[in-house]
């Protein structure tokens, strides 16, 4: 093996590490070969992140996989140029040469951290058999290896996790992971592909401060694939634009930013939502009240003991109480995990609750069918994951039509009429009424869980996390979408999302949820104007910002583990007090 | 790139024959099935003899079997009869056990499992304790016992085989309905409004097709055999009426002399088998709409 | 972990309790007379019904069951009607066997059917896929008799490289596990193939590639123990199937264990060593499925045991 | 009187196996055909066949004497005859044995047998503890009273119930003597591994002098008998209990080298069907004879390779009192049919025909219905569990039912054997063994008057048995069908004249007698 040279941050910006030459990968299909990524050309300096933005299915990890020689084989493959790392030449290398590099010289991180680790194998031993592949050495020096690395990622409690199991970690944590994983054995070139889109925000910025002091103390050069404008802004040196496999624009951050001379960069750019650019917030006291909450909490039972009692509790949401009138949308934001789904899924039945929900003119509780039905006409929730939540085995337009065939008189011909309507409401062609989920693309599929959700008009729309998945341009896509049907129907909506930027967007008012309670509620500008409450300001600061001039002042790190809403059964939970301290701008005292 | 150009009628979901007609292996599987349904049904027209008849001349001075070849086209058995009408007519018997007994226990076992793994509570716990105190019965035992209570016949023996298989088709059916249940877009049909009868016929069920058409296929030789043991056992289809199982059953010491009275319906039980294994393979294939375009 | 243990054996105390009343409960309805089969051609009847009434025979079913639970409870499994010894002592004579058996065939199953299943996804869609998956359903429909005595003849008989039939030594194991394991395979093949192909999809695999592990670390380390969790589920399920087929293994390899016993037993309505025999085979039956389920969560952590 | 061969070598052993596993070796209970000649090798009675026939000889007894009226038999006991737990045989054994026997708490299923002894019934009803009749007259004499005359007592003190066996053995054993098993016989219980193995070991005190020749028989149970053959062949068994299953049949035979070393003999047991006298229309003395005339005997018996003679009346040929000049209902469907007619039955009739289904019986009773098919009789076959069967035929819900498997074997070469319970009136009740429940009073008596007669072997005797199963036949309850042949077949080291193959009594072999060559 031949020894890697270091030189540090200081490097000469001719010193191309990897070279990508017009690189073409195709799949292998019925009718023949169809490209996914043509003559795509960029160079990776020493020490330098080189960003590849792009929006969804643009070819980006499909690019990322052929440097890495893991296209999945065998329909997809390199039909045309080269990948060259140094002297070598990746795309011709013979597989078990390109093993040792694999790793060793060239390492990658994936979107997903909760499916990227093995969950059967403590986080120690897939940290020690990287190490070990690649340089011969005995299990323990190994293993000492690995814990510094987990240690320079700045884990918590680095060798305890050594002997845990990937599902005790939070995503967080479990990035981090990855990332001591591909750089343990210190390569030239480390591949992220879209490390943090899984993420909460606050995690986020967690991570990109990490992926930022270890490139600057280590030199590593970074190719970071995202398609978070803000994340570019913020991480990168230069920046490639792709689109349906092609590159558009390539250029350093600032100039791409400032003055894109692509049109579809523009068309990027515009789309990325800004903080502190949400338009005026219409205030509507007027308007019915459609959704009241009162004390309502949501517990889990934990069961154990002999006779399988209830031992103890998730309490994950406790005391929440809010109103939503008519044409108004409130956001509920806050970590993962603090409840906010639930509080969604209470709303529209899903989850026993005590305390009062009340939408329109139904209360919600233990219903029988009938109830259930009628519920369901006056609210409706669109789920994270839209393919979760569409039945595969379906065609859309069927899907879309069941409401009506539930609620309605309507005949098969009418019903089809309707769901052709609502296709194209939300910008999809009739056409497309006879395919299947599994045949479009993520935010088409967003698109077509509003149309069924909107199919019985509904006063209410529970959206949890219904853009986060998406790209920058299809979530506006939605976002407007979403907006325009409250503006023409005066849907209220219940808006849940991670993602300051959107909640700024769309949101009349917001309020923000830590561990199962509200610590802060108020109209859109007195949140993002003036937050009190000191989590609400941590979120703030952790979102990056679409701007590659901006400084960013330096976050406080959250430390330990994040606090968990478990308690044995009858313990007393500490209720927050909500103070007013503006009409309408409620903050938790303490 | 444009959008979808193909007319929106070519692609329902109802072609699914003319998506089979296109699979080689599923059209030979299902001329399998329809030969073996055919001779079983056409039976008495093919047969080259009455399967019942001990023929003089079937059998060798000595009251050996005679070989394949001859008048006798597959042979005789150990009565001189023929053995290739045996199998003809076998064909009824063992068509009966391997898809309607095993049909039936499939049913059996989807509706109790589906509801166990829909309703989960006490229902739910109701049926899996159920189901766990039938798979502790050693299988053949239990059926032993309950063919030897009714007197046996071909439909005792069918309703037993039923009784017996249940089990463990319910046991996976459940286990994968408990986790269709917690998904998305059951939640999604709920706050639809959907009927429950309609989330689990709708949306629940057309997900388990292809679990059943596995557990189903590898049911029928199961069954088959298991006829076959009951027969052995003396608590089964009652001689002289033929099934492939008690064919293989009467001459399995023979394996050595008279190989061929083991050969032929071993073989006709694995095509048996085989072809709706094809059949099923390719109509799962088929049923997942995210395999459409694959063929 | 101790509670759930209690939870589960007061569960399956109840599940062999429903095994034990029902098959009670058909013996008492089965058309044959064990006290005839004691008693011979030349009983008189009041000899009949003398051992009647001795053997308790001519109570009401609820006491008969009441009798034989009430022993039960105190380890009495009866005596045997035709043996006149304890089931208790015939049982334990033969169980060892038994159960090592099905260990050695199950074992054998697995390994058969998990190799097969593992070669056929590595290469799916290829012709060993083809001819893997086509020689899984001919093990599946095989008769257990005849595939027995084949391996007999060829690897006993023809080729002496086992003895015929037998017990005592391993050599004595390999033919009768072979045969349960041929036959058992082509489930497990089948279902190791189609979850294998699953896991090598999963995301973690190509992190695995992307470490620049070697491929057999790859799929042993990596792929393989995720790949067989669905199958553990499946190894509950197999014993009971498993003990069905037992008795004729046994009876062709000469294996001492309960199959034939139950074999005799069946034929000559010997209720004692019947009920013994169901009951200690259910007994299997339950501890199998919750060694699967205690196993399951060694191999995935995520599974817990509550 | 001790038959020694003169050229047979003592030492050395044996294996042979058996597909069932041992029952019992208690003599009280065994009543297996395996079991059996097991229990005769470890256990004596009074009395004892010569070996390889059928022919009385003193056992345990040195000398007996039967009072002129033939009800009173003193016996006199071999001195010096020791239990293997080496105590001394005397006549209170012989009493504790037959009154053990006898004790309804001993469910033997032997016990009638003894029902002529004075003070049975007591016994049996659980009245009196002991036989009234049997009395020991000094330790070396025991004086046996009869009830009623018997002919066959002699054949019946031979039966392996009538045992005798140490009380103090029985006792310690706790129930168990069945497995723990102690005689007076030419071999030891050594070890029992169960489900496996049986070795019995020479009793190196046996009284008869110079035997057993060898040192120990080794049983191997649960062996499946087509894989006993194969090991035969490998020359790791010597006699296949099971003998030589019928799919290996025509292979051995047609090997000159390994049907030199079979063994043809007759044995005491015939095949019938039973035609149920009660159920219309087999009441009718006329659809009975045309059954009897529709069964193609021949057929059948080349189904099962020619193993078999055909039979023409219920007693074997090689039994005393077989009538050999009775020709029988010859085949002929066509009389048959005729016969049918006659009887008001032109259509025939449906009727059942119940089987034992271990093979060749229900292929038998496959070739019988065809038989009936062609006169018109349709019978639908219940081939089922032994225990099923033996419930239907007892219950008399059985119209008919082929003994193959359940068949009689007889206990002792005494025509009266194949009469009692089979044919009798007191097995034509609820439950017993005479499953076409044929009963007439008079044939009844008949017999009992042919077994009151003192001596056994008179001629006189036998031709009255040969009257009672002509008129049997007459009245035709039964189909004989077929005499079984033994063959038995042995490895080539095993020595020993042909007839102790054969034996009987001692079946598959006289293990007392034989001996191995190398
Ligand atoms: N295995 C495959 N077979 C065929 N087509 C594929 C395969 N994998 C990806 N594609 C197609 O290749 C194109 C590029 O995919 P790629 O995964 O690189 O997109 P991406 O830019 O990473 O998008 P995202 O932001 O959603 O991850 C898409 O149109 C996708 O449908
Ligand atoms: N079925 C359940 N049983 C037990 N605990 C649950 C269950 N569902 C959710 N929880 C717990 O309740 C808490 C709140 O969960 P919830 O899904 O509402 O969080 P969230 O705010 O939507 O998080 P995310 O942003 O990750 O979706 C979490 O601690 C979660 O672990
Ligand atoms: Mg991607
Ligand atoms: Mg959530
Ligand atoms: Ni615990």
């Amino acid at each position: 093996m031949e020894t890697k040279q270091r030189t540090g941050a200081g490097t000469a910006p001719d010193d191309i590490l990897l070279s990508v030459r017009d690189l073409t990968v195709s799949v292998r299909t019925d009718a023949g070969l169809l490209p996914l990524v043509k003559d795509v050309t960029f160079d990776l300096r020493r020490g330098e992140t080189l960003a590849i933005a792009g929006e969804s299915g643009s070819g980006k990890s499909i690019t990322s996989l052929a440097i890495m020689g893991l296209l999945p084989p065998p329909a997809v493959r390199v039909t045309g140029g080269s990948v060259a790392l140094g002297d070598r030449v990746l795309t011709s290398l013979p597989e078990g040469q390109l093993r040792a590099l694999r790793g060793d010289r060239i390492a990658m991180i994936f979107q997903e951290p909760m499916t990227s680790l093995n969950p059967v194998m403590t986080v120690g031993t897939q940290l020690v058999e990287a190490i070990r592949a690649h340089a011969p050495m005995s299990r323990r020096k190994a293993r000492v290896k690995a814990l510094d690395a987990l240690t320079a990622v700045r884990l918590s409690e680095p060798a305890r996790r050594m002997d845990q199991f990937p599902h005790e970690l939070s995503g967080g944590m479990r990035q981090r992971v990855m990332i001591a994983m591909a750089l343990a054995l210190k390569p030239d070139v480390l591949i992220a592909d879209e490390p943090t889109t899984a993420l909460d925000v606050t995690v986020q910025r967690e991570v990109l401060d990490l992926l930022r002091d270890l490139q600057r103390d280590r030199g590593t050069a970074i190719l970071l694939i995202t398609h978070d404008m803000g994340v570019v802004a913020e991480m990168a040196d230069r920046v490639v634009i792709m689109r349906r496999g092609v590159v558009e624009e390539t250029g350093p951050v600032r100039q791409i930013f400032a003055a894109p001379a692509n049109p579809y960069t523009r068309d990027l750019l515009a789309a990325v939502p800004r903080m502190g650019q949400g338009g005026a917030a219409i205030a509507r006291p007027d308007r019915p009240v459609v959704a009241d909450l009162r004390e309502v909490a949501v517990r889990y039972d934990i069961r154990g003991g002999i006779l399988n009692r209830v031992t103890h509790r998730v309490h994950a949401v406790e005391g929440v109480g809010f109103d939503i009138r008519a044409g108004e949308t409130l956001s509920l934001v806050g970590e993962s995990g603090c409840g906010k789904s639930t509080v969604a899924r209470a709303i529209v039945g899903l989850v026993p609750h005590a305390g009062l929900i009340r939408v329109g003119d139904q209360t919600v509780g233990t219903m029988t069918a009938q109830a259930r039905k009628r519920l369901s006409a006056v609210t409706q929730i669109v789920f994270q994951d839209p393919m979760a939540a569409l039945d595969s085995r379906m065609t859309v337009g069927e899907q879309i039509a069941e409401p009506l065939l539930i609620h309605s008189t309507m005949d098969a011909t009418a019903r089809r009429a309707r769901a052709a309507d609502l296709m194209a409401r939300v910008g999809l062609t009739e056409a497309k009424l006879d395919n299947y989920p599994h045949e479009f693309s993520g935010g088409q599929r967003q698109r077509i869980c509003i149309a069924r959700a909107l199919a019985l008009t509904p006063q209410l729309i529970v959206a949890d996390e219904s853009v986060s998945a998406l790209d920058v341009s299809v979530q506006a896509r939605v976002l407007d979408l979403l907006r325009a049907l409250k503006d023409e129907f005066g849907i209220a909506m219940l808006f849940i999302s991670h993602d300051m930027a959107v909640v700024e967007n769309i949101s009349d008012r917001v309020a923000v949820m830590q561990l199962g309670q509200i610590v802060e509620i108020g109209s859109r500008a007195q949140i993002f104007g003036n937050p009190q409450h000191p989590y609400t300001r941590r979120l703030m600061a952790a979102v990056p910002v679409a701007d590659p001039t901006a400084v960013r002042e330096a976050t406080p790190r959250m430390t330990g583990d994040i606090p968990n809403p478990v308690h044995p059964v009858g313990a007393s939970i500490a209720r927050h007090h909500l103070m007013e301290v503006a009409p309408g701008h409620l903050v938790a005292e303490g | 790139m444009t959008e979808v150009t193909a007319p929106a009628t070519s692609r329902r979901p109802d072609g699914v024959w003319s998506r089979l007609r296109h699979r080689p292996l599923a059209l030979f599987g299902m001329a399998l099935v329809l030969l073996i349904v055919g001779a079983a049904v056409l039976a008495p027209v093919i047969a080259p003899f009455d399967p019942f008849a001990q023929n003089f001349d079937g059998l060798t001075m000595f009251g050996e079997p005679l070989p394949p070849g001859g008048a006798y086209v597959l042979g005789t058995d150990l009565l001189g009869r023929d053995l290739l009408s045996r199998l003809l007519y076998g064909a009824r018997t063992s068509l009966i056990i391997g898809v309607v007994a095993n049909g039936i226990a499939l049913l059996i076992g989807t509706v109790i499992g589906l509801t166990a793994g829909f309703f989960q509570g006490w229902i739910g716990a109701v049926l899996m304790r159920f189901t766990d105190l039938m798979m502790a019965f050693p299988a053949l035992l239990l059926a032993i016992c309950l063919a030897a209570v009714f007197q046996p016949s071909l439909w005792i023996v069918a309703f037993v085989i039923a009784m017996v298989n249940w089990v463990q088709t319910a046991r996976v059916i459940y286990t994968e309905t408990s986790a269709l249940a917690a998904r998305d877009y059951i939640a999604a049909q709920r706050t639809l409004g959907a009927s429950t009868p309609r989330i689990l016929f709708r949306h629940i069920l057309p997900h388990l097709v292809p679990l059943i058409i596995v557990w189903g296929t590898l049911g029928i030789s199961t069954t088959v055999l298991l006829e076959a043991t009951l027969s052995y056992l003396g608590v089964g289809v009652q001689p002289p009426t033929p099934s492939w199982g008690n064919i293989i059953f009467e001459n399995q010491t023979y394996f050595q002399s008279a190989p061929w009275l083991v050969f032929f319906p071993g073989a006709a039980i694995v095509v048996l088998a085989l072809a709706f294994n094809l059949v099923g393979d390719a109509l799962r294939d088929v049923l997942d709409p995210t395999l459409r375009g694959s063929d | 972990m101790v509670a759930y243990l209690i939870r589960r054996l007061i569960q399956s105390i109840l599940i062999l309790l429903g095994v034990s009343f029902i098959t009670f409960f058909l013996l008492y309805v089965l058309p044959a007379d064990p006290v005839r089969q004691i008693a011979g051609r030349s009983a008189t009847p009041q000899t009949v019904e003398n051992i009647r009434t001795q053997l308790g025979l001519d109570q009401p079913f609820i006491v008969q069951y009441g009798r034989y639970l009430a022993g039960l409870v105190q380890g009495d499994m009866g005596r045997s009607y035709l043996q006149k010894t304890d089931v208790a002592t015939l049982i334990m004579a033969r169980l060892p066997a038994s159960l090592l058996l099905m260990v050695a065939g199950i074992g054998a199953e697995l390994v058969i059917g998990l190799t097969m299943g593992v070669i056929a996804a590595l290469w799916r869609g290829r012709a060993v896929d083809n001819g893997l998956m086509m020689t899984s359903f001919v093990t599946v429909s095989a008769p257990q008799f005849v595939v027995a005595l084949l391996l007999l003849y060829v690897f006993a008989v023809k080729l002496g490289w086992f003895p015929i039939g037998g017990y005592g030594t391993p050599a004595h194991l390999v033919l009768p596990a072979l045969t349960l394991g041929i036959l058992g395979s082509g489930w497990y093949a089948r279902m190791m193939r189609s979850s294998m192909v699953e896991v090598l999809r999963a995301d973690f695999i190509r992190t695995a590639r992307a470490k620049g592990l070697s491929r057999a670390r790859v799929i042993l380390r990596h792929a393989l123990p995720n790949a067989i969790l669905p199958v553990i589920a499946m190894i509950g399920i197999d014993i009971g199937i498993f003990m069905g087929g037992i008795v004729v293994v046994e009876g062709v390899f000469g294996w001492p264990g309960i199959g034939q016993l139950a074999w005799q037993a069946i034929q000559r309505v010997d209720i004692p060593i019947i009920m013994g025999v169901t009951l200690v085979s259910a007994c299997a039956i339950v501890t199998g499925n919750l060694l699967a389920d205690l196993i399951a969560p060694l191999i995935d952590p995520r599974i817990r045991i509550r | 009187e001790q038959h020694m061969d003169p050229n047979a070598k003592p030492g050395g052993n044996i294996t042979v196996t058996y597909k069932d596993d041992v029952a019992t070796l208690d003599p009280a209970i065994g009543y297996d055909w395996q079991n059996w000649s097991m229990i005769k090798s470890l256990f004596d009675g009074l009395m004892d066949y010569e070996p390889g026939t059928t022919t009385l000889r003193p056992g345990l007894a040195e000398s007996y004497e039967i009072s002129d009226d033939g009800m009173t038999f003193t016996f006199h006991l071999r001195p010096g005859v020791k239990f293997h737990n080496g105590r001394e045989m005397v006549a209170e054994d012989v009493k504790y044995s037959l009154d053990r026997v006898t004790n309804p708490a001993t469910q033997s299923p032997g016990a009638g047998f003894f029902g002529a002894i004075e003070g049975y019934d007591a016994v049996a009803s659980g009245e009196a503890e002991t036989l009234s009749g049997v009395t020991v007259v000094d330790p070396q004499t025991v004086q046996i009273k009869l009830s009623r005359p018997d002919a066959t007592f002699l054949h019946v003190m031979a039966l392996n119930f009538a045992s005798v066996v140490p009380q103090e053995a029985v006792e310690a054993a706790g129930g168990d003597f069945g497995k723990q098993p102690v005689g007076t016989g030419a071999f030891k219980l050594g070890e029992w591994t169960i489900g496996q193995r049986l070795v019995f070991e020479k009793n190196a005190d046996y009284w008869r002098d110079g035997l057993p020749y060898l040192d120990t028989v080794t049983f191997e149970v649960g062996q499946e008998p087509i894989v006993a053959l194969l090991r035969l062949q490998n020359g790791e068994v010597d006699v296949p209990g099971d003998g030589i299953p019928p799919a290996k049949f025509q292979e051995v035979m047609a090997d000159p080298e390994q049907a030199a070393r079979v063994v043809e003999g007759g044995q005491l047991q015939t095949g019938y069907i039973t035609l149920n006298v009660t159920t219309p229309p087999l009441d009718q003395v006329e659809v009975r004879k045309a059954i009897n005339m529709a069964i193609n005997k021949d057929r059948i018996v080349q189904l099962i390779n020619g193993r078999a003679v055909p039979a023409n009346q219920p007693l074997p040929p090689s039994m005393p009192g077989y009538t050999t000049d009775y020709a029988g209902y010859a085949y002929d469907p066509e009389a048959a049919k005729q016969m049918l007619a006659d009887a008001g039955l032109p259509d025939g009739f449906e009727t059942e025909l119940y089987v034992m289904n271990t093979d060749p019986n229900p292929r038998i009773a496959q070739a019988i219905q065809q038989d009936l098919a062609a006169i018109g009789v349709n019978a639908s076959i219940q081939s089922l569990a032994q225990a099923n069967v033996i419930e239907a035929g007892g219950a008399g819900t059985a119209p008919m039912i082929w003994s193959g498997g359940m068949a009689w074997i007889a206990d002792f070469p005494d025509p009266s054997n194949f009469y009692g319970p089979i044919l009798g009136c007191a097995g034509a009740v609820e439950g017993g063994w005479n499953w076409s429940k044929f009963c007439d009073e008079a044939l009844d008596a008949e017999a009992t008057a042919a077994d009151s007669m003192v001596s056994q072997e008179g001629e006189e005797r036998l031709k009255m048995w040969s009257d009672v199963y002509m008129k049997v036949m007459e009245e035709a309850p039964w189909v004989p069908v077929f005499n079984e042949q033994r063959y038995t077949m042995k490895s080539a080291r095993m020595g020993g004249d042909d007839a102790l193959y054969v034996d009987p009594v001692s079946i598959p072999v006289n293990y007392d007698y034989v001996y191995v060559t190398d």
